[in-house]
């Protein structure tokens, strides 16, 4: 105890050193004064001081439970709180329900504001959900994701003020505009590993800005596209509120629809494929898997929602510039996949819920926002690299009935 | 009815340089029909970069590698990607274990099913009835297969959480998934004690005389090669020094000094 | 050719910058394979902490030349503590992790040390002062090359010289090579591998942190945000030149400066960095080893 | 029984959804001001939501207008299109009656349509994008700022015309509003005939030098250098182009005209000219607006101080005229009568553009911006 203390001093004095110049000192060049803020120093000797313990408590934890699922063979023995609830019907159903009656009845009792900001979130559930699969279920760490947001974001922008095409057309083709980048830049990315397809990713995200920032003829460059009509309800008249509230509505749509097809997706051949490229890339090949087929599918399938989102996206602001497409966006994303765990849906969705509607309600927290998503990606790297809540391993039920037809 | 022995795999001349290093130097090797076939070799003799080779790990720098599946044409294999080897009919196992970790023991093997089966994406997404019952033969066919290497109770386990002799049964259950007429195992009694070893022992030959499925397999373990297999070729420093029958192996000159030479690998 | 030469002259001087902070990449991915994506904060860092030091020193009096070695010298112990500390933090606890962990956990921690500066100073860009003296036998050339781009050129040969010396003779030099060749046979052998480990961070953070020092006296300004792009056109050059391969690295940074600096004076400035990400992504494609880096087969 | 449990479940979520919603009180007069109020841009929204507070207490103080007291609501939009929209909507939920606002033209964008379907008038401090006013897409948009070709043109002039520049580079940072000045500055110069435009580039913010454009406008053999965009790029353009002695003369828009870029910049700032808003400061509702602020924050104002003040003069100059908030009314007031404001007396035209307002040119001199005549 008492060496625990010692050594939680010693590292609140090493980082006393080392925040030292930032924290406290603050220059003034111009006028030649020194701001010297000994508060803050104390408040990082505090806070290391208590964080190492926590860290050093944390560790052990760790440790242990690595040994642990070394040794039994049950690592299932103490499911987390997550998993627990959705796995027990008791109190899986009434949560559910209670869910979709607030879902329904959300746009209807909040004012416009939270409607909107909750489109907002739905759309990064979305996004989390599609960067989910290349991430989480493929292990193709994509850090230029939000090219693809980008992609279906302009696709509807540029038909609609070039041709007028609506709302409804553009959805899908946003869609598999998504999916066809995704490929076309899949395809010489095939053989690079994970760190070198990350690096490269983050160069095709950034090169995507660029050029839409530059190319002025197609893009309109950094002026944006205005005026991007709302979606549509049969050619009505809508106001603004019931346009959010029907935007709302078909967020929510569109979230299920994720789920459904991604679940169905990860339950079959393709699916399986996937995860054993994450796992290895080798012996999965080995195993008659075809590579190329299988990354371009993960990639594309990944693209895909972000395509058809961003379609969604630049109908509820309607409007686009190419700020909103920034590394900062696909870091968010990924800290949503992160933060959600690899492979898990609900994970994914709680996580993209907090992370979107957090800094919207509690402002003072907006400014830190950053600075968490930091620390949260690299906490969860160490402590829970599978997530809040981990993905949940899948049974099969072998039919009786067929068994004779099969072996004949 | 007496089997007639056909030629399965043959491999003519192979040879593999890694920069200026020949790491396997115009090796010949013939598998047929029926047969348990043994590689072996002292370490870094070559074997497991043979392999790669043959399983299209490696793209070979010379030889030819030619394949005779059963009731189809025979195919030069050489720069085949691994996953079209593998769909022809050759598959293996790793010499350290390469077992998809996180998935449960029942999906590894259904991995195997992979390119046995053809649903797409659109297919996946619709479930219609074709995609179900090739599902639902998948789940099968892999119960199956896992009851005959004795994991089946260890179905719904993660990969990870099995002991080391399972990990090796469940690298062969999941080879075998891919319907293969050549299965190459690349040391599978390593790491093994000897009751597990026996076990292996009978589970090759059994492969073998039951599944109608030619073993070729790396080895380091004297007993288990000289017991189940027919022939035996041996390589040293990337070159082909003897090949025959355990017996003829057993007095060859060359190896034992091979093997002298390299402190008694077995 | 007049021109030719002023944009190779600005290309070399950009080149440089990149060469001391791909140093830290190459070495780090040489001995663990990560891709240190804190690392161009690290040079951030060191940027500010000089800044911070020279402001004080300024008004406590102190003058000239003092104040650059001083500054420089406190950026570089600084940026080295942050590197040694975040190796510890970040990346030691995932040394088993699978492979991706340490990679998202890197890039964590690069959001968060950018915005720790951003909370902890300010959003704002700050003036720099220009800590290099304009010398007078630079004069006459000073349109194409100056006096702070010589110092900064000088500088990083000496630099990089002080460190191929270093791996090349010294006893952790040693230990860096042996670890990166293989790293559980350099334990076999006696090689603290946890101390190689956090040297390489050190080492490469110094290197990082004189970077940052020489860019911010030279282009006179600095903000939370310039180690994002600077640290990813370095890795751009670590690649280039083979990643983990020292001697490629500084190779590697000069092409990529170069190649830079030509295609803004003869193509558009406004694509440069759709020019550097396309370099990258056709080496990879193209010769992933790198110019000089050597093929690796991986392991079955 | 159950049963009861998810109906308790159900009222407890309804009623913690409900209570965050705002009523509709009618007994106060709303004036939203959005704009950048956190991160990097706060500089060009804070000092505008100042002055609007400033206002608005005096204003409350003293009885407030139409004997209605003035709520103040501000709302952060970080410039960024997608939170303009968020907080559109949240002004327009809350039931404001008029906008002091945006601050960046691409939120202004994206908030306005919007504020007009709620029909809400919205007057920025700053927004400079022409179409905003032209296009006549956005009929409730005003400003109390000139737009951005009457600026390109002054540069365009100036250069032209007082300067004598023959061969002219345009530089600019790719971004909306510094391209656009761009734009308009080489549409003037062509369309003035006197001078030619030698080089017209985009640079990269953030990119680590811009030696290789500076080599590039020397080797053009330009004689003035015109830069569209923001301080930090135009700082470390003067400041490489000083390093390889290049002495030509260098005009940037109002985007460099502020503290920051002769903080940056420092003695390479000196001799630097930018245009920007005409300097009202000798007009007395400025000094007393300027001192009003210093007396209460304890600081100078910041930029677009007294374009926001200016845009809370007219804004509650036409809702004593019109009576009330009515949208038709207010619309016909701020078009009709004129008003003394910090920027000069105002009034609107048929676009929404303030006339009366304009732009000259500046020059840095002894580490001030001092206004040429």
């Amino acid at each position: 105890m008492l060496d625990n203390m010692k050594r939680s001093i010693l590292v609140a004095l090493w980082f006393v050193f080392l925040t030292f110049p930032l924290m406290v000192v603050k220059v003034n060049t111009l006028k030649n004064i020194v701001e010297w803020r000994w508060m803050n120093m104390l408040w990082v000797a505090l806070g290391a001081f208590v964080l190492s313990i926590v860290w050093r408590w944390a560790m052990v934890r760790r440790d242990l439970k690595s040994s642990e699922s070394d040794s039994t063979d049950d690592d299932q023995a103490r499911p987390g709180i997550g998993q627990r609830i959705l796995e027990d019907p008791k109190i899986f159903k009434p949560v559910l329900l209670v869910l979709a009656v607030v879902t329904l009845v959300f746009p209807l009792v909040v004012d416009i504001y939270q409607a909107n900001i909750m489109v907002l979130a739905l759309i990064f559930v979305v996004l989390g959900l599609g960067l989910n699969i290349t991430v989480g279920l493929a292990g193709l760490l994509d850090l230029g994701y939000v090219a693809f947001f980008a992609v279906g974001a302009y696709t509807y922008g540029i038909l609609n003020s070039f041709w007028g095409i609506g709302f409804w057309t553009s959805l899908p083709i946003g869609g598999l505009m998504g999916a066809l980048f995704g490929i076309a830049l899949g395809f010489p990315i095939l053989r690079l590993r994970g760190d070198y397809l990350a690096i490269v990713t983050l160069g095709f995200g950034s090169i995507a800005k660029i050029v839409i920032e530059n190319w002025e003829e197609v893009f309109n460059g950094a002026k944006g596209i205005a005026g991007i009509p709302r979606p549509g309800l049969f050619g009505l008249d809508m106001t603004i509120e019931s346009a959010t509230t029907y935007t709302y509505y078909l967020m929510i749509l569109m979230v299920l629809f994720t789920i459904f097809i991604t679940n169905r997706l990860k339950d079959s051949r393709i699916g399986r494929a996937w995860m054993a490229l994450r796992e290895d890339e080798i012996a999965c090949v080995a195993m008659g898997v075809d590579m190329a087929r299988t990354k371009l599918g993960a990639y594309a399938f990944g693209a895909f929602w972000a395509g058809l989102v961003g379609v969604i996206f630049a109908a509820r602001n309607t409007y686009i510039n190419p700020n909103s497409f920034t590394f900062m966006e696909s870091a968010l994303v990924l800290s949503i996949v992160v933060l959600g765990g690899m492979g898990s849906i609900v994970g994914v969705i709680i996580a993209a819920l907090v992370l979107i509607l957090m800094p919207e309600y509690l402002r003072a927290f907006a400014e830190y926002r950053m600075l968490m998503f930091g620390a949260v990606m690299v906490l969860m790297m160490i402590f829970r690299p599978e997530g809040l809540i981990a993905n949940v391993r899948r049974k099969y039920t072998r039919s009786a009935v067929k068994t004779e037809g099969v072996n004949a | 009815m007496p089997e007639t022995k056909k030629k399965l795999l043959e491999v003519k001349g192979l040879t593999m340089d890694f920069g200026g290093l020949r790491a396997v130097d115009a090796v010949s090797l013939e598998v047929s029909t029926g047969e348990i076939v043994a590689l072996i070799g002292p370490n870094g003799a070559g074997k497991t970069t043979f392999f790669n080779c043959v399983t299209g790990i490696y793209n070979p720098t010379k030889g030819e590698v030619l394949v005779h599946p059963p009731e189809k044409k025979t195919q030069r294999i050489n720069g085949f990607k691994p996953n079209r080897v593998t769909t022809i009919g050759m598959a293996r196992t790793f010499q350290n274990i390469r077992l998809f970790h996180n998935m449960t023991v029942l999906e590894n093997v259904m991995i195997g099913r992979h390119c046995r089966t053809t649903t797409s994406i659109v297919g996946a997404i619709m479930r219609g009835a074709s995609t179900k019952r090739q599902e639902q033969e998948t789940i099968e066919k892999s119960y199956e297969l896992l009851k005959k290497v004795g994991l089946v109770n260890f179905a719904d386990e993660f990969a990870k959480n099995l002991p080391y002799g399972a990990q090796r049964r469940l690298e062969i259950a999941r080879a075998m998934a891919t319907d293969p007429f050549l299965l190459l195992l690349d040391e599978p009694a390593a790491g093994m004690n000897p009751q597990e070893t026996k076990a292996l022992d009978e589970l090759i030959v059994r492969i073998r005389d039951t599944e109608k499925i030619a073993i070729l397999l790396i080895e380091h373990d004297m007993k288990l090669v000289m017991n189940i297999s027919e022939r035996i070729y041996v390589m040293e420093y990337g070159k082909e020094i003897a090949q025959g029958t355990p017996m003829d192996i057993r007095s060859n000159p060359r190896v034992i000094e091979a093997y002298l030479g390299e402190e008694a690998d077995a | 050719m007049q021109y030719f030469l002023e944009l190779s002259c600005s290309g070399l001087v950009r080149g440089s910058i990149y060469a001391l902070i791909a140093l830290g990449y190459t070495m780090v991915y040489g001995i663990i394979q990560l891709i240190n994506f804190a690392h161009g904060e690290v040079y951030m860092i060191g940027a500010f902490i000089a800044l911070i030091v020279s402001g004080v020193l300024t008004i406590y009096g102190f003058s000239g030349f003092s104040i650059l070695i001083l500054a420089a010298l406190i950026a570089a112990v600084y940026a080295a503590a942050y590197g040694y500390t975040l190796e510890k933090i970040a990346y030691r606890p995932l040394r088993n992790a699978p492979r991706l962990s340490p990679l998202i956990s890197a890039i964590g921690m690069s959001l968060f040390l950018q915005n720790y500066v951003l909370l902890a100073q300010t959003p704002d860009f700050l003036p720099f002062p220009s800590l290099i003296p304009d010398f007078d036998f630079m004069e006459p050339i000073a349109h194409i090359m100056g006096s702070a781009e010589l110092v900064i050129l000088v500088t990083s040969a000496i630099t990089m010289i002080a460190l191929t010396v270093l791996i090349k003779y010294t006893r952790i030099g040693k230990a860096m090579r042996a670890t990166q060749q293989d790293m559980t046979m350099a334990r076999l052998v006696g090689v603290n591998v946890d101390n190689v480990i956090s040297m390489t961070f050190v080492i490469g953070s110094v290197l990082a942190a004189i970077g940052g020092v020489l860019v911010g006296s030279y282009i006179g300004q600095i903000n939370f945000y310039i180690g994002f792009m600077a640290g990813v056109k370095a890795f751009t050059a670590a690649v280039l030149g083979g990643i983990g391969n020292i001697p490629g690295a500084a190779l590697g940074a000069l092409v990529l400066g170069l190649a830079e600096s030509y295609a803004a004076g003869y193509v558009s400035s406004a694509y440069e960095d759709v020019f550097a990400f396309g370099v990258l992504v056709l080496i990879l494609i193209l010769r992933p080893a790198g110019l000089l880096g050597k093929a690796v087969k991986q392991k079955v | 029984m159950r049963k009861s449990v998810i109906k308790k479940l159900v009222m407890v979520a309804l009623l913690s959804l409900v209570v965050p919603v705002t009523g509709f009180a009618a007994d106060t007069i709303k004036i939203g001001i959005a704009g950048p109020h956190t991160g990097d841009l706060a500089p060009y929204g804070i000092p505008t939501k100042e002055a609007v507070e400033m206002i608005a207490a005096e204003v409350n103080a003293a009885g407030g207008v139409l004997g209605k007291q003035i709520e103040v609501l501000p709302m952060d939009d970080q410039c960024k299109p997608e939170i303009a929209t968020n907080a559109a909507t949240k002004l327009v939920s809350q039931g404001v009656n008029l906008v002091i606002g945006h601050v960046c033209s691409g939120a202004t964008k994206a908030a306005l349509g919007i504020y007009n379907e709620a029909k809400i008038i919205a007057i920025s401090p700053s927004a400079t994008n022409p179409p905003l006013t032209q296009s006549g897409e956005y009929p409730n948009f005003y400003r109390t700022i000139a737009p951005d070709d009457d600026q390109g043109k002054l540069a365009a002039n100036f250069v032209a015309d007082k300067l004598g520049a023959k061969k002219i580079a345009i530089i600019h940072d790719k971004g909306d509003y510094g391209k656009g000045f761009a734009d308009f500055a080489q549409q003037f110069i062509e369309a003035g005939g006197k001078a030619k435009v030698v080089l017209f580039e985009g640079v990269t913010p953030g990119a680590m030098d811009y030696s290789a454009v500076v080599q590039k406008i020397r080797k053009e053999g330009a004689d003035a250098v015109i830069f569209g965009g923001y301080h930090p790029e135009a700082s470390k353009l003067v400041a490489q182009m000083n390093k390889k002695r290049m002495k030509i003369p260098f005009v940037g828009p109002d985007g460099i005209k502020g503290d920051g870029f002769l903080e940056i910049a420092g003695a390479d700032a000196e001799g630097v000219y930018a245009t920007g808003p005409m300097d009202v400061t000798s007009l007395d509702v400025n000094k007393k607006a300027r001192a009003d602020y210093v007396k209460k924050y304890g600081k100078e104002p910041g930029t677009f101080f007294d374009q926001g003040y200016a845009a809370m003069q007219s804004a509650l100059n036409a809702i004593k005229v019109a009576g009330g908030t009515d949208y038709a009314a207010l619309e016909k007031a701020l078009k009709s009568s004129y008003v003394d404001t910090a920027v000069g007396k105002i009034k609107f035209d048929k676009k929404g553009d303030a006339e009366g307002v304009g732009f000259s040119v500046f020059q840095v001199k002894g580490g001030k911006f001092v206004e040429l005549k």
